[in-house]
């Protein structure tokens, strides 16, 4: 039966909010922090800034100018930024876009404290004009060669506001902006005021915004729904009622791929999943005695069997890494194929010998491995067995991990090993529960084989405490990703300036994001200076990129796993036009990344 | 010589009915009584039922603390008596034989454990055997036996069986005071003659006072010195009790005594039939 | 006389329980036949657990698990079919109670819900029965206990906000507001002052008279029997041992048991000590051999010791089980 | 004793029904101490093998023999269930019982801690608590946290019973016989409490259990204790309802259906054996 | 002042006390966690995008201000007192600035609605099966009930709601599976929108009802047990009293005092919602509402919903201490 009443099915889509269940349906304001929901189809369909860049290869290549019309011009010592604006955008109240709605949304963030991107915005921006209409000048408080990626979309980036509603409102952090004035495409059609749901209707003058430059976005509607647990998104699939699934357990992905013909994921067969240009990894916290040294880092993940991981975590549909960045998007290409020799020829001293751990047959085995029992749906050519599966990975070797261990005065006695001060080498290995479940059946595979190898290892379910947890460096070894990249862009800086050692945070003090493991290097911090001096796209960026993954792999400050494999799947019931890996790499499917605005103009009705 | 008992002026009101609107009802209304400590005496308690003689004997037990008045055993209120001990102690002195048979046993539970406890813990009573000794004496004096009771559920045994455990339970402890609630109703004429011989007994041989509650006036007039005939909470008549039953003063009293259908079958037939 | 409307023939009912660690057989009511005309009232008295209310239970078909019926039969009368009341159906049995039979249990002062008011007590046992409209039928109750001297008001109150001797009255009341045919009382006047007591055997009675109905009345009170009663039943040990006309009983009681009875009941001004019976009253789940009454027994012979006596009419209307009954006195 | 076991058994096929479920879940319980795989590990066996001979009770998604898991989860789901109960009916009992027994200012004051515990809400307290105790938490303390906040209700409900007890006549007989106070609860007041304490007693272990599970399936669990919740929670994980691995679900559920009603047969007959009066009424007819 | 007016008063004070610690409890335990709102709503924030590190210090700052956490312990309890004491729980942490009273506003009418309607059902229908099982011990049909209650009563709730889920949402999809209503309806009393909530509510209903019968049913067939061998009940039946009324007014009606109670308390802590049948069918209530604000350190939010929940409780409690008297006659008022 129809979910949805007094709305044409076939004119509308409906796709799975992970956030769930709004709490705040009311809210549209989104410059106030998580007042309200994000990813409700807000910032997919409503919101618009100057550039993305999509972590595939985008509709008409990766980078894709919005509201800018240019890329971003910069002068010589990053000091100031200017940018170009396009003409003949509207908002949806009829009101024309324009370099003062920037200039209002810049300078607001400028006064106000507590904005979504006060912070930002305060720390970098010293003035901001606009010398015409559509252009937008920055003078910047120090020098900055990546501030453009504030308004650079990724997942989100700071959106613009429309000047003619914020000014009339007295506070802008109490402002609701409800209905939401948009510049995107669509405008909000109608909402649960328990936060289940918002439908979004096709402007009428679709033609004003930025996407119109690639055609008509297809459904009339699009519905943001709470569709509940993993086993309710798979039934309400099953029976048609949910587009787009945001993310299912891989169980569920087969269940789907195997019930119903209408459904699909990213890749037409195994491992359908899209990898997520996030690298779920095994975090070790620096500052923990135990992981201080470089032998015991190596030694854990000699210990690690990287096909079992695969198989416990993803079923074998993971896709692995065996390197500090994650397999997707332009990373193959840039990164894993040409450092493929330097990682064969790697090597490493147990104190007894010499070994070269890097096998990288690894992403093959696990496709044999699979191939019997789902056949042909197991590519064969070794490149899309790369693209899949990932390339090599470290080769389990316990005789080296103990070799390792014992040169830094770990002792094993009976069947138990003992650190240098006696103790029993005992981890508890944090994971996340049930908020990413694929990392917590990875975690607890991880830690069975280290309790093989006679370290008492155990799981620790951060259930709801993980983030103060992550951010105290309240954890020994924890199962979480502190490298996350632009996907579609080579570029490093995005999580790998805040890995500079200035920022590593006094034990039990809050860190801040991304570099979780606390891990400090001076080698690093003089990759990350250059890089600091390097231009976006100036190829020079990604030598020294490459410098930093191999300093990575020799120093072993966390253990790179795989990339986050994100099961959205699909149905053609009413739509078609989805992207995918082998014919449509256009955009990646997950519905919550505000890049969906594409999928929307290529999405057409069935037929 | 001291007072063994001393019931001064005691009233008890009870609260009845609904939530707001309660109505008071005066169970006891300004009695006094007095027993004395050298010269034990079976002091009868008649009246019409609802008259407040069970409550005035739950008062006297230190049951139901009295509204106004006061009661003193052995020159001790027994308002003051606090503590387990002091109520073990006054308890070891005073017992009651409760009204109603089938209330005063625990369904659930077999009734030798009242008498092994009472032997135990009231008359101090050492040793399996010896309690079981004591326990099956006192039941023999109430024509019953040890081996009648042991194990069995008051369910199980008929309401002058039960009353008579009632009664034998309270003699074990050897109490200087037996508080005996209408303990015969239910009783057969033979029996009953042989227990009110023996609480004649008790005061004879064991010098133990007793106020006993009855309707059996015959017996009453048989077994008692004195006597306290109640009628809505007051005492309208009281005094030695063959006098008092002989020539009754108050019009209560003696239409009470005028009520006593005798034993006879009457010579025109029975006494309703005419 | 015409057809009895009561009886009861050969009825043996023990209580037998074996289960739990016990193992027990109390044979409470052993072979007893009697009848009971229309518009007699029978008294039984006897011994304290003699099986009086084991009978009487028996006959009203109160019968609970551990008591079981091994033999005899219960008949009424009412109308002109007899019926066995062990043998009839649920409906039917409920059709007869109360509206021609009606029970008071021993202990009536707790057969009360106590969290029903009294008035509503009296709509779920009688108001099917009376089939009046609820005004008229609350008269009806009103009136009924005014003659046992209860004011209306008990009507509204619950049952613990009444004295023992109340709450009795009430359940006579409940028994004998719809007039039956058959009354069976079970000890209703123990606590009872005899003023009220007085006045509630005269409204029985009256009721009694009024309808011609039938009434067994168990009391240990003789004095009741003496002067309620038509014919008196003498139970020992689970038997009858005795049974005639209430005045000749009195007058000249056969059975030695019945002797000793009469011969100590206490009268107002007695002064001197009855005696109580020798010995201790048999145990019903080990009864002595022969006649049961053999142990205490002044006149006892070796055939008492033996054989069970039957009951044998001595004079007429007049049974008694005994060998050596007392002899006849002459009115 | 023996005796009144043998009896229970011949005259109430309620308990030996009971007996012989209950038999059947400890029995399987006490199979984990001969388990050839350690709970914690998974692909030990093929997973998602459905039930066959040789893996009675099929495989997980995980790769775990299902029966062998079942043994340990069966066993630590059951002690923490009945852990938790025992504890919280001691409380229940004393508080409910010696409330109602002294009444005045006993009684208020206990039942004013007593109401305390009533209204603290349980989830957020369980959660936070959870957060505090980190990595900490573990099976004990969660059964010790939910004991103590799990007999409040059952001790009000007792306490009332045990109010019109205190009226009754019998009581006053015990206390003349010169029964102590602890005498007469336990062995006078006891028994009329006694069916509402196993009904509650089940509810209790129920409701632990289905807690355990609620926190479980919500995440907030020591996964390194098999329980019927870490159960669960891994099936959820693996979406096992969807994806037809209906084994992994059903024998867990089946084993703790078979354990209750094995409880629930013994709790009324054991009602039944307390009360003389139904008791020996029974065997008579 | 004696008797039921100082009873009264006394009891009043029992209940102010009673509520005074419950909420201080609750407030200690809340600001005792871990979980720091700031923290939240800052890993919240930049979850997917990069932001400097000199960034999110400043925004820690402002944040503290803003959501007024500055103060010490002491001064954030008195200020939450004299908040509460005019019944203002302040505004949201984890959706500020929106006033806590709103949010739980919006959530309640659902569980509220939701839980009085299963728990009743539920309660009615328990006791009913309960009283007839423990009358008619023998009857094979009410043993076989007895049976089937008490097996959906020990399976994980979980379990039961996704069974019927997937029963009548996908094999034999006739049942809405999620959410309140049906999307995109205006909320009116129309026809319309009254018959899609209440076909909305069937499964959850029928979820909560099949595993809370059990207990209620067990709780009244042992109170049951004991009170068929009470002399007025065995009375009644040698009284041709029909057996519906004995049931119903002698043997149900004497073991009502307890399950009233537990009705009452079942009924006062609704107000912590239903969490898994809230999380399962999707539907709308507080439940949903308290775990995200457990979850992300909302301390006024957890405080305001545990406040209401304690405010209930102890209502609840309260009235049936004070209707007692009336519900058993026998116990007079202390
Ligand atoms: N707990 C109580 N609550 C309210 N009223 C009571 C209570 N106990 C007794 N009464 C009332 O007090 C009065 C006296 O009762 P009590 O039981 O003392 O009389 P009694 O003389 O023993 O009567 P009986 O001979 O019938 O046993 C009665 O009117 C009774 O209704
Ligand atoms: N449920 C029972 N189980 C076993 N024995 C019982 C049971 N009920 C009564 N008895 C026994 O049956 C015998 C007869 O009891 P019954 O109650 O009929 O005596 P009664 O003549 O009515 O005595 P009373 O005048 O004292 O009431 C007694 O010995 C008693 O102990
Ligand atoms: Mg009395
Ligand atoms: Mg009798």
């Amino acid at each position: 039966q129809n979910t949805i009443s007094n709305l044409p099915r076939k004119e509308t889509l409906i796709v799975e909010n992970p956030e769930g269940t709004i709490k705040n349906a009311g809210w549209f304001n989104i410059w106030a922090i998580n007042a309200g929901g994000q990813s409700t189809g807000l910032h997919q369909l409503g919101m618009d800034t100057f550039w993305y860049i999509d972590p595939q290869k985008g509709v008409d290549g990766v980078w894709d100018n919005s509201l800018a019309s240019e890329k971003p011009i910069y002068n010589a010592d990053f000091t100031e930024m200017t940018v170009k604006l396009r003409k003949g955008i509207f908002w949806s109240d009829g009101v024309e876009f324009s370099a003062a709605d920037i200039v209002y949304t810049i300078q607001t963030h400028m006064k106000t404290n507590g904005l979504r991107w006060s912070a930002p915005v305060q720390v970098n921006v010293a003035e901001v004009s606009a010398p015409d209409d559509g252009t937008v000048v920055f003078k910047l408080k120090k020098p900055n060669s990546r501030f453009h990626a504030l308004f650079t979309v990724r997942w989100n980036a700071m959106w613009m506001m429309p000047k003619h509603v914020f000014e009339k409102v007295a506070d802008p952090l109490k402002f609701d902006f409800n209905p939401p004035v948009t510049l995107g495409a669509y405008t909000l059609n109608s909402f649960d005021p328990n936060g289940k749901w918002f439908i979004w209707q096709k402007r009428p003058d679709w033609q004003r915004t930025t996407v119109a430059r690639f055609g008509e976005p297809g459904p009339k509607y699009v519905a943001y729904v709470d569709p509940g647990p993993p086993d309710k998104r798979v039934i309400a699939q099953l029976n048609h009622e949910l587009d787009i699934i945001h993310d299912v357990s891989p169980e569920g992905m087969f269940t789907l791929a195997k019930q119903s013909k209408t459904s699909h994921g990213w890749f037409k067969g195994f491992p359908y999943a899209h990898p997520d240009p996030t690298l779920p990894a095994v975090v070790l916290n620096a500052q923990n005695d135990m992981f201080k040294s470089r032998d015991v880092r190596w030694a854990l993940a000699l210990l690690i069997d990287i096909k079992a991981v695969s198989m416990a975590s993803y079923r074998g549909a993971a896709t692995i890494s065996a390197i500090g960045v994650p397999p997707t998007g332009s990373a193959p290409e840039v990164y894993h194929a040409p450092l493929e020799s330097w990682l064969q020829a790697f090597e490493i001293d147990t104190g007894k010998r010499k070994i070269k751990p890097y096998d990288p047959t690894i992403g093959k085995q696990i496709a044999d491995s699979l191939r019997p029992s789902l056949g042909d749906q197991i590519p064969v050519s070794a490149d899309d067995i790369a693209k899949s599966f990932g390339r090599g990975w470290w080769k389990p070797n316990p005789q080296a991990a103990a070799e390792l261990l014992e040169r830094g005065g770990f002792a094993k006695k009976g069947d138990k090993w003992f650190m240098p001060d006696g103790k029993p080498f005992a981890i508890k290995l944090m994971v996340e529960g049930e908020g990413r479940p694929v990392m917590t059946r990875a975690g607890s595979m991880i830690a069975q084989q280290w309790r093989q190898f006679g370290i008492d290892a155990s799981t620790v379910v951060a259930q709801g405490s993980m983030i103060d947890r992550r951010q105290a460096g309240d954890f020994e070894a924890m199962i979480t990703w502190s490298v996350e990249t632009w996907g579609g862009h080579p570029d490093l800086s995005f999580f790998l300036d805040s890995w500079h050692s200035q920022f590593v945070a006094q034990p039990g003090k809050p860190q801040p994001p991304r570099n979780w493991q606390r891990w400090s290097n001076p080698a690093l911090d003089k990759i990350i200076e250059q890089v600091r001096q390097t231009g976006f796209d100036d190829p020079k960026g990604l030598d020294l990129n490459r410098e930093y993954v191999k300093l990575v792999v020799q120093e072993m400050p966390t253990i790179p796993l795989m990339s986050y494999n994100v099961f959205t799947v699909m149905d053609d019931t009413y739509w078609t036009g989805y992207p995918n890996a082998a014919a449509a790499p256009y955009t990646d499917p997950v519905p919550n990344w505000a890049n969906t605005k594409y999928m929307m103009v290529k999405l057409k009705p069935k037929p | 010589m001291s007072a063994l008992l001393e019931v001064e002026d005691v009233s008890r009101v009870y609260r009845t009915g609904g939530l707001f609107a309660a109505r008071r009802v005066t169970a006891v209304d300004g009695v006094s009584l007095q027993l004395e400590a050298g010269r034990p005496e079976i002091l009868t308690v008649v009246g019409e039922s609802g008259s407040g003689k069970t409550t005035l004997a739950r008062m006297i037990l230190g049951m139901v603390p009295p509204s106004t008045g006061a009661i003193r055993f052995k020159g001790k209120d027994l308002a003051d008596i606090r503590g387990s001990r002091a109520r073990l102690a006054f308890m070891k002195e005073v017992q009651p034989v409760f009204q109603n048979p089938f209330e005063a046993f625990n369904p659930m539970k077999r009734l030798d454990r009242y008498l092994f406890a009472t032997a135990r813990r009231m008359a101090g009573v050492e040793g399996e055997a010896a309690i079981r000794d004591a326990a099956d004496g006192a039941l023999k004096e109430v024509g019953l036996s040890l081996a009648e009771v042991r194990g069995r559920y008051p369910h199980e045994l008929s309401g002058g069986q039960l009353q008579r455990v009632a009664i034998a339970r309270a003699l074990i402890s050897k109490p200087a005071l037996l508080v005996a609630d209408e303990p015969v109703s239910m009783i057969d004429a033979s029996l009953r003659a042989s227990i009110v011989n023996l609480l004649r007994g008790l005061r004879e041989r064991r010098g133990v006072s007793i106020i006993y509650i009855t309707h059996d006036l015959a017996t009453a007039y048989y077994v008692s010195d004195r006597i306290l005939i109640m009628r809505h909470g007051k005492v309208v008549e009281s005094g030695e009790a063959r006098a008092v039953l002989d020539d009754p003063q108050h019009p209560y009293s003696q239409l009470l005594k005028s009520s006593v259908l005798s034993p006879e079958v009457p010579p025109t037939g029975a006494a309703f039939h005419a | 006389m015409s057809e009895p409307v009561l009886t009861v023939s050969g009825l043996r009912a023990w209580y037998r329980t074996s289960a739990y660690g016990v193992s027990r057989e109390v044979r409470a009511v052993d072979d007893i036949s009697l009848s009971i005309a229309a518009g007699e009232i029978y008294g039984l008295a006897g011994e304290s657990s003699s099986g009086k209310t084991t009978l009487i239970k028996t006959i009203a078909n109160a019968i609970q698990p551990p008591l079981e019926v091994l033999a005899g039969s219960v008949v009424f009368r009412f109308g002109d079919r007899p019926v066995d009341i062990h043998r009839i159906s649920r409906e039917a049995l409920g059709k007869i109670r109360w509206k021609h039979l009606s029970y008071i249990m021993q202990g009536s002062m707790n057969v009360l819900n106590p969290v029903r008011r009294v008035r509503h007590t009296f709509f779920d046992f009688a108001f099917r029965h009376i089939g009046r409209p609820k005004p008229e039928f609350l008269q009806v109750v009103r009136d009924h206990l005014q003659r046992l001297h209860l004011a209306p008001d008990v009507l509204d109150a619950f049952p613990h906000q009444l004295s023992g001797g109340m709450r009795q009255r009430v359940t006579i009341a409940l028994a004998t507001v719809c007039r039956p045919e058959f009354i069976i009382a079970d000890e209703p006047t123990t606590a009872l002052d005899v003023v009220v007591q007085k006045g509630v055997l005269a409204m029985i009675h009256e009721i009694q008279r009024e309808l011609g109905s039938s009434i067994i009345f168990v009391t240990h009170d003789m004095a009741v029997h003496a002067n309620l009663t038509d014919r008196l039943g003498i139970m020992y040990a689970g038997r009858l041992v005795e049974e005639g006309r209430t005045a000749d009983i009195f007058r000249a009681p056969r059975h030695p048991y019945t002797a000793h009875l009469i011969a100590s009941l206490p009268r107002l001004g007695d002064t001197a000590p009855k005696k109580g019976l020798d010995g201790a009253p048999p145990n019903l789940a080990d009864p002595p051999p022969g006649c049961r009454f053999h142990p205490r027994c002044p006149r006892a012979s070796d055939i008492c010791r033996r054989e069970a006596p039957p009951m044998a009419e001595l004079s007429p209307g007049h049974r008694a089980a005994c060998f050596h009954p007392e002899p006849e006195r002459p009115a | 004793m023996g005796r009144i076991l043998i009896d229970l058994l011949r005259f109430n096929r309620q308990f030996a029904v009971g007996l012989v479920l209950l038999a059947i879940v400890l029995g399987f319980a006490l199979l984990s101490f001969f388990s050839p795989y350690p709970p914690n590990d998974s692909f030990v066996v093929p997973p998602d093998v459905p039930p066959s001979w040789a893996y009675p009770m099929g495989t997980t998604s995980r790769g775990q023999d299902l029966f062998w898991l079942l043994t340990f989860s069966i066993r630590n789901t059951l002690l923490f269930g009945v852990t938790v109960a025992l504890i919280s009916r001691l409380l229940a009992l004393v508080i409910g019982l010696v409330a109602g027994y002294c009444g005045g200012l006993v009684d208020r004051a206990l039942m004013s801690i007593n109401d305390t515990f009533i209204v603290i809400p349980l989830f957020p307290i369980l959660v936070l608590f959870y957060f505090v105790m980190k990595d900490h938490m573990s099976w004990g303390l969660l059964a010790l946290m939910m004991a103590c906040l799990g007999w409040a209700y059952d001790a009000r409900l007792i306490r009332s019973v045990a109010l019109s007890l205190r009226t009754r006549e019998f009581t006053e007989t015990g206390i003349f016989s010169g029964m102590s106070m602890r005498q007469i609860l336990v062995e006078e007041h006891l028994p009329y409490v006694l069916p509402i304490v196993f009904s509650t007693t089940m509810n209790n272990i129920n409701w632990s259990i289905g807690l355990e599970v609620t926190l479980s399936v919500l995440g907030f669990t020591d996964i390194n204790t098999p329980t019927i919740g870490v159960l669960i929670y891994w099936a959820n994980q693996h979406t096992a309802l969807v994806a037809g691995i209906w084994w992994w679900i059903f024998f867990p559920v089946l084993l703790v259906i078979l354990a209750f009603i094995g409880l629930f047969l013994l709790a009324v007959s054991m009602n039944e054996y307390i009360d003389p009066r139904s008791r020996l009424g029974r065997s008579g007819g | 002042m004696t008797g039921y007016p100082l009873y009264l008063l006394t009891r009043l004070g029992q209940f102010a006390l009673v509520v005074f610690i419950g909420i201080n409890i609750a407030f200690i335990v809340t600001h005792a966690t871990p979980i720091d709102p700031v923290e939240q709503s800052i890993a919240a924030a930049t979850q997917f995008g990069s932001t400097s590190p000199e960034a999110i210090a400043l925004m820690r700052q402002s944040l503290k201000e803003l959501y007024g956490l500055e103060g010490s312990l002491g001064d954030q309890y008195v200020s939450f007192w004299s908040r509460v004491a005019t019944g203002d729980f302040g505004p949201s942490l984890s959706a500020f600035p929106t006033p806590v009273s709103t949010l739980i506003g919006r959530a309640l009418p659902w569980t509220v609605a939701l839980l009085v309607v299963s728990t009743l059902l539920t309660w009615v229908l328990g006791n009913l099966l309960g009283g007839l099982a423990g009358y008619y011990r023998r009857s094979k049909a009410l043993r076989f009930a007895g049976i089937l209650a008490m097996t959906f009563h020990p399976i994980p709730y979980y379990i039961v709601a996704f069974l019927l889920l997937i029963v009548f949402g996908y094999l034999w999809p006739v049942l809405p599976i999620s959410g309140g209503y049906k999307m995109n309806m205006t909320r009116d009393w129309s026809w319309e929108f009254i018959g899609s909530v209440a076909a909305h509510a069937i499964l959850p209903v029928l979820s909560l009802a099949l595993v809370g019968l059990g207990g209620w049913f067990m709780g009244m067939r042992s109170l049951v047990s004991n009170i068929v061998t009470e002399d007025y009940v065995a009375y009644a039946e040698l009284g041709g009293v029909e057996r519906r009324r004995i049931l119903g007014s002698y043997v149900m009606r004497n073991a009502l005092v307890p399950q009233v109670t537990g009705l009452a308390m079942s009924l006062g802590s609704i107000f912590n919602g239903a969490i898994i049948t809230e999380q399962v069918f999707g539907y709308p209530g507080v439940g949903t509402l308290l775990v995200s604000a457990v979850h992300v350190g909302d301390y006024s939010l957890v405080l305001g919903i545990t406040t209401v929940s304690i405010v209930a409780v102890s209502v609840a409690v309260l009235l049936i201490d004070l209707a007692y008297p009336l519900l058993d006659p026998r116990v007079k008022a202390r």
